[in-house]
């Protein structure tokens, strides 16, 4: 790489406060160019005189760099690192510039200078605002097909990212006394009053530097000392203290309820090669006791023909480029304004050895001393005029001046052209915490009024604009005092909103509002005339102040011009919502750390990892990984699960049964609470008895079941569905503390205290039993349905005998550290007289072979216990129980609900699928009467024919009918049958 | 995200702890298996949704376990009282609703 | 229950260790974890069988030797003993005078986060305010880390235990060495 | 009423747009109608139109606290479908889609209607049953929805991670091909204009602060922020603010209303082809003609008319999103908003006569009101007109809150095991 980037032809030496010594390059367009360490993108293509960088959205008009901030509408970049680390839309404003940094123009095609879809721009007449509302009708499908293709292709700005992101992102959770937002003047003085008086203080600004506005000073003084060293003295003295925390190229977004303010840092992008460890953005989420907002104000453009130019910019972002950054914008200077501000850039300039061609301003009687300083200066102000015009295509070449009341137009040739149309206060934050803002007439802008939350705003953003007032009131908000001599501090006085001079009412010029979204001032006065009276609705209709800078800069002309064309006063119409975020944020500072394995948690049994050596394919139940089959060598999953389903009905099979939810209930009053939180019947229930048990909500649909262990009197262990565990444990306290909390019962979740190893099939107790002590197992001393404690493998046990399969079964719980070691254990033995692992689809299989219903999937929240054939469940003679009245509404005991059933298929082939719907009448149209659907449908190998359960209304009056299940391409016979397909008089449950 | 003054915690704790639980004082009938359709229809499914006042219940779910009730405004979300399941509606004054209802904070300028 | 089992724990985060920027993580072996639940009759009974009486303020930890008790809820807390696998069955002695015992040794787990940055990596997913002015050496809470629910303790001044369900663990751990790196 | 077209468009360009009407008056309002319809969004103003244009009906007022459209059609993110589970939604969101393919024509109003496809994610076995079981009864309800295997689903949607090592791999989707997305604020404007034009008064910034009833109970009319407006039919279309106004005619209503926020990105070159849903991770998302990617939240946890919501809310919805499209990180959200919806306890609508006379309700949409606009206007107009329900929205009653027949969408749905 020999190749030198040019110099840098508008760099000036001896201004701007970047090292001349630290360089960097960077490409734009492919095209290498030359930078200083400090410098923006902005900055940088500046100093080589680039001021062409983009095309806005609608016309494809060349657009240059307007602002040095934020605000700023056109000059957004493609900008990467490498491959993969690429971000469209950046603001070339607000980008630091790092060596190696790759810059690209967006929304051009083939080029940035020849741009084919700038052709919109000669046909602009053709698409005022609204026109597509108006037109693309003709014929009905063609929107669709062929108009909004072109149109979605035209649209857009930059091209997504299409890999995925390396960086990382985090988060941080903070609380502070006091918040300081923006580190200009009055919030540096703020946060160290703050500070000094003891307070826990974070102070943020978006820049890399603290200093805010007076980093574009010059010749201001504060306390006879430059006023941008002032700034880096007080971010100093903070930046040494222990209670401070500042945080540059950190953004404050978000203003929320209750004092919570979300901040995005910057970490990385200004890096060239930064730390892999290191997060590129932070999210902050602040809650402070008080926030002191110093956001400053917002230079706004002035609205006439042609305004948007390349070479035409803020005066303030022009001062900024050259006290800041060294940058002359151009030799040739034209200064448009109508507010005293813009003199100071003007001077600096001309000082710098620019040639201000014209100071136009708009105002009749600007300030005596201004124009003195020009005179001396040899500035030729013209005042009460107006710039009507520009040219130039890929810069501005010359603006066309006339005198405000007149219609002599002289052409002026210039490079660069600085406006200032004054000033709007940043209460974007301030309103977002849902303070009001109130009108201010006389100067023309919204100033922040009656605080909702405990915040305050100082300074420019509360219209304080004079800059000892605004350190004063910054030091007063954190309740400490600063008194500064201020010396040649620039006014900021004077306004001019809506239309200028050649743009109001009856023309026809394109002067921008909003230029991103190239709204123009006839724009919305044509939303206007068509009846668009809320500015909500001028914005909608227009799209103005929607566009990526979110009407920073246009919404008070918006507003200015639709206040005109209603004639209203500007408060009567209104202002748009100011709504989050301040500046667009990547979504990665959002998600922050909760991405891959962080993006929700992955829960595993003790037994996972035995499972996964053993073949496993899991499935994804809530949080939990379950092993789902047990593949050998090629089986394919139906494969696994028939010889599954068949070991462990013809042997044994183990499985894991670790993620059921359980419950420990716990007091003398355990058996009232439990009769009314089942629909069971407890007090009989004998200690060391189970029992399946039904939980309903009030409105009597199924909400949980569980089997149910008396461990004591006063003690159950309650088992639940694993999905449904937090719920039901949930509801549980619900109705204790709120409902009876005099009764003493106590719950507590064991759900991972115990790891549980179902072992079922013929041979499930000789398996078992060598294992066990203390406990009887045989079947007279611990019959189906009991539980009993002891130890297994020398480590404490709860076992209960129950079944899921249908076969002998038992539920091993010990202690979670122990159940692999415990699993291991029982493998060891079974595995030697054949028994298999089975996963969770050959369970579903065994129990739907018994007709055992997993809740969620033969129940779905309207089915009743009734519905679902487990009336029996029901206690008969109860008076209450948490469903019992929903259960008795008339729809729920009507005739024709749903109710589960079995059903076989005339051909035993066929499975049929789970969520088919069955008719009655195959041969009816579409749409057709469903009388139900299918709930649960396997091949059952140990009855050779397939298997299905079914939701059907009437359906256990409907036993023996047959049935149709219309599918895609045939209709499937089937007969409804009871939903116990094996071993129906339960004789294989002792083995 | 809100912050919630857990009436047992004696603290303001973020709401990430807390899992809201619906409108608050709808006793449950003693006599439930007696009430009519339409007295079932009020309990379990009519519902104030006030534009203003509400009282809801708050579970402190990953904090202390406990529920409790709070009197919130609709509009501008802050709370005027947390108190502890079992303790009557508290009676509000014009004063703590106003406190609440707009843009009147503790401090101004 | 009769003397304690010669079966070895396996805790689920054995043999990982994370040290960088500021954060030490280590996972902590806890023989014995209570989750007792009682109305405020039975805290005397407690308190003796425990050896010392049981917080009653919230966000409080009290402790004695290797048996430390948090205060979870007004009428829950979390008692653990260091090394003795036998709290449960002392404890369960009190249940008469009208409270729960119940063992949940092995449903949490453990791990220590030390260092400079132990606040502020447990920050990244804790939205509480662990200032040492609000969480002194020795509150404990319940909270959230992200998407688990933790119960949060503070051992010292730049050092915590935080507890999670045992499932979690892996999440929870996995969450803290990413915010480790970012803090 | 000035027929919008190309001609039309290309004769005002010479002219300077000079020529345009008014899209639709802002009258003052009379002290009588024959209905009024409270809320301009598009179902009230979607109803004000085919009163007019199908019942004969033109002395209406449809009265609106703030700007019409400015609630919760103006508010959502546009997804339209109709692949609901039930025989009562799919009549009514089916009858919505027909009734959308015709719109832009019948209104002379380009709504920019979409058929983009709807794309529904399987994350787990469960979300596949459920799905299966949407799309057969969708298939005998003649509702178009197909299951496709996740490799399909990446080809319909390219930057679909179908990874199996995805935290939740996508199993399948299910994809109505009809549909879609259209412009909201266009399906106000265009009611809006198309109804003006038949002679419905649309009078905004004027709020309802009472409902009156005579002797007999029935409503003889509304108090106003502009003064007391007589008629013997109200209808009800406040979407989140419907509590609060059945409240003055003394009826209490199974209704909550939630915080509901969407977002959008900064604009792009097109880069999502489709609307993609997933119930299991909490997200949705397409991309609008403008190029900003239009991605749904979810509902805070409590009550609130307050339009905003939490931060952790957007946050857990783009956590979702760039689980499911990882390249979105960097992408940057430019702008978020928040709803207010109101909720009913089986999660359908309520669209019916109430037991006070003369007294009509559009209610209970939750978060899916807006594909069903012209479909919900259209059977309420017919309700309102004939003072009983047509038979595509009988199902939707108040009473069933009583009696139990609900019709429970989200149940349905029920996560499970």
């Amino acid at each position: 790489m020999s190749f030198t980037p040019p110099p840098a032809a508008y760099r000036v030496a001896g201004k701007g406060r970047l090292s001349p010594a630290k360089t960097v390059s960077f490409t734009f367009d492919g095209r290498r160019y030359s930078a200083l360490e400090g410098d923006t993108v902005a900055s940088a293509l500046l100093a080589h005189g680039v001021h062409l960088v983009g095309r806005s959205f609608k016309y494809h008009r060349p657009r240059g760099i307007l602002s040095s901030g934020p605000e700023e509408p056109n000059a957004l970049l493609d900008v990467a690192r490498d491959a993969t680390r690429r971000q469209p839309n950046v603001r070339a404003t607000t980008q630091e510039v790092f060596d190696g940094l790759i810059a690209t123009s967006q929304n051009r095609w083939p080029s940035l200078a020849l741009d084919v879809g700038a052709v919109n721009d000669a046909f602009a007449r053709f698409f005022p605002a609204g026109f597509y509302y108006k037109t693309f009708m003709w014929p009905r499908t063609a929107w669709e097909r062929l108009y909004e293709p072109v149109i979605r292709r035209a649209a857009g700005l930059g091209t997504a990212p299409t890999e995925p992101d390396p960086d990382r992102y985090a988060n941080r959770f903070a609380h502070c006394d006091l918040l300081v937002i923006g580190g200009g003047p009055a919030g540096l003085a703020a946060a160290l009053a703050g500070a000094k008086a003891g307070l826990d203080v974070i102070v943020c600004d978006e820049n890399a530097q603290f200093g805010g506005s007076l980093l574009a000073e010059s010749r201001a003084q504060i306390d006879g000392e430059p006023a941008g060293r002032w700034a880096e003295t007080m971010a100093d003295q903070l930046r040494a203290m222990a209670n401070v925390r500042l945080l540059p190229r950190t953004t404050a977004f978000a203003y929320h309820a209750q004092n919570m303010v979300s901040l995005a840092e910057r970490i990385t992008d200004h890096m060239a090669a930064p730390d892999t460890d290191a997060p590129r953005e932070r999210l902050w989420q602040v809650r402070a006791e008080r926030v002191v907002l110093a956001t400053g104000a917002i230079e706004r453009q002035l609205v006439f023909a042609d305004n948007d130019r390349p070479g035409v910019m803020l005066a303030s972002a022009a001062r900024e480029y050259l006290n800041h950054y060294g940058v002359a914008v151009g030799r040739k200077i034209g200064v448009y304004t109508a507010c005293d501000s813009a003199y100071a850039a003007a001077f600096d300039l001309a000082e710098a050895g620019s040639e201000i061609v014209a100071i136009v301003d708009a105002r009749d009687n600007p300030d005596s001393a201004l124009l003195a300083r020009a005179n001396d200066l040899g500035v030729k102000v013209l005042t009460a005029h107006a710039v009507t015009g520009t040219t130039g295509r890929r810069r501005v070449r010359s603006m066309t001046v006339e005198p405000m009341h007149q219609s002599v137009r002289r052409k002026v040739e210039i490079d660069a052209l600085l406006v200032c149309g004054g000033w709007t206060p940043s209460a974007h934050l301030f309103s977002q915490s849902r303070g009001k803002l109130a009108y201010d007439a006389a100067n023309g802008r919204f100033l922040p009024d009656a605080p909702a939350q405990n915040c305050v705003c100082v300074g420019s953003c509360n219209g304080t604009d004079d800059l000892a007032g605004a350190i004063a009131e910054g030091a007063a908000a954190a309740g400490g005092e600063a008194k500064v001599d201020v010396a040649e501090a620039p006014s900021m006085t004077g306004h001019l909103i809506g239309a200028a001079k050649g743009a109001g009412v009856g023309t026809t010029s394109k002067a921008f509002i909003d230029y991103q979204n190239d709204v123009t001032a006839k724009d919305i006065r044509l939303a206007v005339r068509e009846g668009m009276h809320s500015i909500e609705h001028v914005k909608r209709y227009t799209t103005t102040g929607m566009a990526t800078d979110q009407g920073k800069m246009s919404n008070l002309h918006a507003l200015a011009i639709a206040a005109e064309a209603l004639d209203a006063e500007i408060p009567q119409v209104g202002l748009t919502t100011f709504r989050a975020p301040y500046t667009p944020v990547t979504f990665g500072t959002f998600v922050n750390h909760a991405r891959g394995p962080l993006f929700d948690p992955t829960r595993r049994t003790p037994m996972h990892a035995w499972a996964q050596r053993n073949g496993a394919v899991f499935e994804d139940v809530g949080h939990w990984k379950r092993a789902w089959y047990f593949p050998r060598g090629a089986e394919d999953m139906g494969e696994a699960v028939n010889r599954e389903c068949a070991t462990t009905r013809q042997v044994a099979g183990i499985f894991d049964a670790s993620t059921l939810g359980k419950i420990e209930v716990v007091g003398p009053d355990a058996v009232a609470f439990m009769n009314l939180m089942y629909t069971n019947p407890w007090d009989k229930l004998a200690v060391g008895r189970c029992r399946y048990g039904i939980m309903c909500r009030e409105d009597g649909y199924i909400y949980d079941d569980g089997v149910v262990g008396r461990l004591a009197q006063d003690r159950f262990h309650v088992t639940t569905t694993t999905g449904g565990a937090p719920r039901v444990l949930n509801m549980m306290e619900d109705y204790l503390q709120t409902e009876f909390p005099d009764w003493k019962v106590w719950l507590t979740s064991v759900s991972e205290q115990w790891a549980v190893i179902a072992v079922n099939g013929p041979k499930a107790r000789e398996i078992i039993e060598p294992l066990v002590k203390g406990i009887d197992m045989s079947g007279e001393a611990m019959p189906h349905m009991s539980v009993r404690e002891g130890t297994i493998c020398g480590v404490p046990t709860r076992l209960m005998r129950m079944s899921f399969t249908g076969e002998l079964g038992f539920e091993i719980n010990v202690p979670a550290d122990y159940g692999a070691t415990v699993w291991d254990a029982v493998w060891a033995r079974g595995e030697r007289m054949g028994m298999t692992p089975y996963g969770t689809e050959a369970m579903h299989v065994m129990r739907a072979e018994k007709g055992y219903i997993i809740v969620g999937q033969d129940t779905d929240g309207t089915v009743t216990p009734h519905d679902a054939g487990l009336s029996w469940a029901i206690g008969k003679k109860k008076t209450d129980f948490v469903g019992i009245r929903g259960l008795a509404r008339p729809d729920l005991v009507a005739s024709g609900r749903r109710q589960l059933v079995g059903l076989k298929t005339k051909d035993p082939n066929i499975v049929l699928e789970e969520g088919a719907q069955v008719v009655a009448d195959p041969n009816q149209a579409v749409p057709m009467t469903m009388i139900g659907h299918v709930t649960s449908s396997y091949w059952s190998q140990v009855l050779g024919h397939s298997i299905a359960m079914a939701l059907i209304e009437g359906g256990h009056e409907r036993m023996g009918e047959t049935l149709y299940v219309p599918m895609a391409n045939e209709t499937i016979a089937v007969d409804v049958c009871d939903p116990v397909f094996y071993d129906p008089d339960g004789g294989r449950l002792d083995g | 995200m809100l912050l919630i003054r857990c009436p047992y915690c004696e603290e303001e704790r973020p709401e990430l702890e807390f899992a809201g639980a619906g409108e608050a004082h709808i006793a449950r009938p003693a006599n439930m298996s007696d009430i009519s359709d339409e007295d079932f229809e009020a309990f379990f499914f009519i519902r104030e949704n006030q534009k203003g006042i509400v009282f809801e219940r708050w579970r402190h779910i990953h904090g202390c376990g406990r529920f409790f009730n709070a009197a919130r405004h609709s509009v501008s979300d802050k709370f005027i009282v947390t108190y502890k399941a079992g303790e009557p509606k508290p009676e509000l004054t014009d004063e703590q609703i106003a406190a609440v209802a707009g843009a009147t904070g503790k401090s101004g300028k | 229950m009769a003397k304690a089992p010669k079966v070895a724990r396996a805790h689920p985060l054995a043999g990982r260790q994370f040290a960088g920027n500021g954060v030490t993580l280590a996972p902590v072996d806890i023989a014995s974890r209570v989750s007792l639940r009682a109305e405020a009759g039975a805290l005397a009974d407690i308190g003796k069988l425990l050896g010392f009486a049981l917080p009653t303020r919230p966000k409080t930890s009290a402790a004695k030797g290797r048996r430390t008790a948090l205060w979870l809820g007004p009428d829950e807390w979390l008692i653990t003993d260091a090394t003795n696998q036998r709290l449960a069955a002392t404890l369960a002695k009190a249940e008469p005078a009208g409270c729960s015992v119940v063992d949940i040794a092995h449903r949490n787990t453990a791990i220590e986060v030390s260092g400079p940055n132990a606040a502020a990596a447990l920050n990244a997913g804790c939205p509480q305010d662990l200032r040492a002015a609000a969480f002194a050496v020795g509150a404990a809470s319940r909270t959230v880390l992200a998407k688990a629910e933790i119960v949060l303790l503070r051992t010292g001044e730049d050092a915590f235990r935080v507890e999670c369900w045992r499932s979690f663990a892996d999440y929870v751990w996995t969450y803290l060495v990413d915010a480790a790196k970012s803090a | 009423m000035r027929r919008y077209s190309a001609f039309s468009l290309a004769r005002e360009a010479m002219r300077s747009h000079t020529g345009w009407d008014k899209q639709w008056d802002n009258p003052e309002p009379r002290s009588r109608y024959d209905v009024i319809i409270v809320g301009a969004g598009g179902h009230g103003l979607g109803t004000a139109y085919y009163l007019a244009a199908e019942h004969g009906i033109t002395n209406i007022a449809v009265l609106e606290k703030g700007w019409l459209g400015g609630g919760n059609t103006g508010r959502n993110t546009t997804i339209i479908r109709s692949n609901y589970l039930y025989d009562e939604s799919a009549g009514i969101y089916n009858h919505a889609i027909k009734l959308w393919e015709g719109l832009s024509a019948e209104l002379n109003y380009n709504v920019m209607f979409s058929q983009r496809g709807v794309m529904m994610l399987a994350h787990n076995v469960h979300d596949v049953q459920v799905a299966q079981r949407h799309i057969h009864a969708n298939r005998l309800n003649g509702v178009d929805n197909q299951w496709l295997t996740p490799e399909e689903a990446k080809a319909f949607c390219p930057p679909l991670n179908i990874s199996r090592s995805a935290r939740y791999p996508v199993m399948g989707a299910a994809l109505q091909k009809k549909g879609g997305t259209a412009r909201h604020d266009a399906v106000a404007w265009g009611y809006a204009r198309a109804a003006s034009a038949r002679g419905v008064h649309i009078i905004q910034n004027c709020e309802v602060t009472g409902i009156h009833r005579g002797a007999d109970g029935a409503v003889t009319g509304v108090e106003t922020t502009r003064g007391t407006i007589n008629a013997g039919k109200v209808g009800v279309v406040a979407a989140g603010h419907t509590s609060v106004l059945m409240e003055m005619a003394g009826l209490r209503m199974p209704l909550e209303s939630f915080p509901l926020q969407a977002l959008v990105s900064e604009p792009v070159k097109p880069v999502f082809p489709c609307v993609v849903m997933s119930n299991s991770v909490h997200a949705y998302i397409s991309q609008s003609d403008k190029g900003e990617l239009v991605i749904g939240a979810g509902t805070d946890q409590y009550t609130s008319y307050s339009q905003t919501g939490g931060l952790h809310i957007l946050s857990h919805t783009l956590e979702a999103i760039c689980e499911m499209f990882p390249m979105f990180t960097r992408m940057k959200m430019l702008r978020t908003w928040g709803g207010i919806v109101d909720v009913t306890p089986d999660r359908s609508p309520i669209l019916a006569k109430t037991p006070v006379k003369g007294l009509y309700a559009n209610c209970g949409w939750g978060t899916g009101g807006f594909k069903a606009t012209p479909g919900s206007a259209h059977v309420f107009a017919h309700t309102i007109a004939r003072d009983e329900p047509h038979e595509i929205n009988a199902g939707f009653t108040l009473e069933r809150f009583r009696t139990g027949r609900l019709i429970d969408e989200a149940a349905a749905a029920a996560v499970a095991h």
